[in-house]
């Protein structure tokens, strides 16, 4: 079965980051397809390369990278809640004028289209949020 | 593929930003020609609370973008009578959101429709994609 | 020795402005904010408790907060006091202490 | 056509869990999940509200939330059933579709 | 100059960070010898509920360092007695947490005190500064 | 009378920057002094300057630079709640091999101490939050 997530929180405020890595592995382990993970509202914050959290706690932005990397998992940031809230990647901080971006690997920014597109091409959708 | 698409608005605009980042996939999933519904069940009947002036808190009123959905065939708004009661509201509290029916020689039509909890618990589950923010 | 309590999120949804009512002593101000300002709204199920709450406390609503929700004035129960930012900083000071109800 | 119902706040702290009980229909699933997990520990006050909603609902809780918060599987409320996050994948996939009440 | 601290905890822990993040700035707090009070109201009590195990979310739990917060002088945890009640818990449920008391040959005493909500809102109305996350 | 403020939650997720901005401006106006403006939790996200946000709305960054700049505000955004979600300076940056930072003017990152000590500085502490 197809699966798009949805998560609107950013990492270590809300546990929807965790719990939605938990859902996702869980999934993947059965066999399911993850077509997609969308980032909205705070979630866009979820994929920032700058964090360096506690060594002794989880880095919650890596962790998404490293589903990326394992497994190929979609992993979409909206554009228009990322320019609100500073997540930029290099094209589009380019394209503003700004002197850096903070994305991390395996993220790619997009637009909403790419939800609804999510949506539509899976069998359920899981929101995760506040 | 046409896929039933409902969006649950259930807080009060301005407190919070999903009210208005909700309206913006509105927006976008009507492009993609779905068929389009929004609930508006408990605080989330502040939403489209006719009068919003944001002059006063500095940030952007968006309120008039629910009227323009219609021009987008989004004119299906669901609103819960017991979440209006509850608040002390009535059906006069909202906008006049309208739309033109293009099946019915464009005549002008109300999108907002006044339901009961247990109404809308049906509407609920004839969705395909329930989307909440 | 009195306190503003400042509450932030609608009564509807959150359990903040019961608990606070529930720890708010005589003489003492509450000042509704942002989503918070629904909870004035007369005719509501939960403007009884502000009534009880303001027979020996004082209760405030910040006038911007609700008329970006489309509310008058004249939809704010009577007693409950509109205040508007300059008014709330003079809450602020003038209360010897302040706690906000998250 | 049964829906799965995932709710993530505790019903003390926000209305989310009750307005999801309200909405709910027969044959329909609710899972607790994050915060919402205390929901189902039984004596509590909120209890009585879940076991209505079990005449014609099922209602599970995610384990792994419980125990971070203390509570031993035996605290729960007869009737809810305990899933972990493969459980959680498998009401997901059973049911025809979902809803977060966020 | 010293001032009264209280530290108002109403979040269950885990859910969101607060609670984490609250027990990071009592800490600090203590090293600027600072009277220090912490209150769990309502949710907050399960932030010193026993038996915390975080394995199965994939966080670290800290539940262990309110324990430790007697070391830094700061035993005074005002706990509720309403909030337990209304969530199925007692006195039982939580944590032993205690401290030493240097000014009694160092003997061990419990950090935790079961109040009443009126009980409560008096130790509330005591403070200088009230925090909350 | 001098205040410290405290801001719990990031930037148009919550009012509570916007409701902290306008409680500042109006204290300035009467004659207060804001002794602190301490950024906790989310609200370190309020210090960053890549963000873009759609022409017609406010910039709710630059308007604490611009606090900063015209006020003498200090703006202190929490290091250990900085570093769990990737808000940089430039020195901490470095410090922590990483090849960007994200800090907007006017904004200094510091300790937990520092609201601490705001708190014990100020004749009053307002929290805005969740």
């Amino acid at each position: 079965m197809k699966f798009t997530i949805l998560v609107n929180e950013g990492p270590y405020q809300h546990q929807s980051s965790d719990s939605a890595l938990q859902f996702i592995r869980a999934a993947l382990e059965k066999g399911h397809e993850i077509f997609r993970v969308f980032f909205y509202h705070d979630g866009v914050n979820n994929g920032t390369r700058l964090a360096v959290p506690p060594k002794d706690d989880r880095l919650i932005q890596s962790e998404w990278s490293t589903l990326a990397e394992e497994h190929g998992v979609d992993l979409v940031i909206c554009i228009a809640a990322a320019q609100r809230r500073g997540l930029m990647d290099a094209d589009e901080a380019k394209r503003q004028g700004l002197d850096a971006n903070n994305i991390a690997p395996g993220f790619r920014i997009s637009g909403l289209g790419q939800l609804i597109d999510g949506n539509i091409e899976a069998d359920r959708t899981i929101v995760f949020g506040d | 593929m046409s896929k039933k698409f409902m969006y649950v608005n259930r807080k009060a605009p301005y407190g919070t930003v999903y009210a208005l980042e909700s309206l913006e996939v509105v927006l976008i999933a009507a492009a993609f020609e779905q068929d389009v519904s929004l609930a508006f069940i408990d605080d989330g009947v502040y939403q489209i609370a006719k009068g919003q002036d944001t002059k006063g808190i500095g940030m952007k009123g968006f309120s008039a973008t629910y009227n323009a959905l219609g021009d987008y065939d989004v004119n299906k708004f669901y609103v819960e009578r017991e979440s209006l009661e509850e608040r002390g509201l009535t059906e006069d509290d909202l906008m006049p959101i309208v739309y033109e029916d293009e099946n019915d020689d464009w005549a002008e039509k109300p999108s907002v429709k006044i339901v009961s909890r247990a109404e809308m618990a049906q509407v609920l589950s004839e969705q395909d994609v329930t989307l909440s923010f | 020795m009195s306190m503003l309590h400042i509450v932030n999120k609608s009564p509807f949804e959150r359990n903040a402005l019961a608990s606070c009512l529930g720890h708010a002593l005589e003489g003492d101000s509450v000042l509704l904010i942002e989503d918070a300002v629904v909870g004035a709204i007369d005719g509501s199920n939960f403007i009884e408790q502000i009534k009880t709450a303001m027979a020996d406390k004082s209760v405030y609503v910040l006038g911007a907060d609700l008329a970006a929700r489309g509310m008058q004035e004249n939809r704010v129960a009577e007693g409950i006091q509109i205040v508007d930012y300059a008014g709330f900083v003079d809450l602020a000071a003038n209360n010897d202490k302040t706690q906000s109800w998250l």
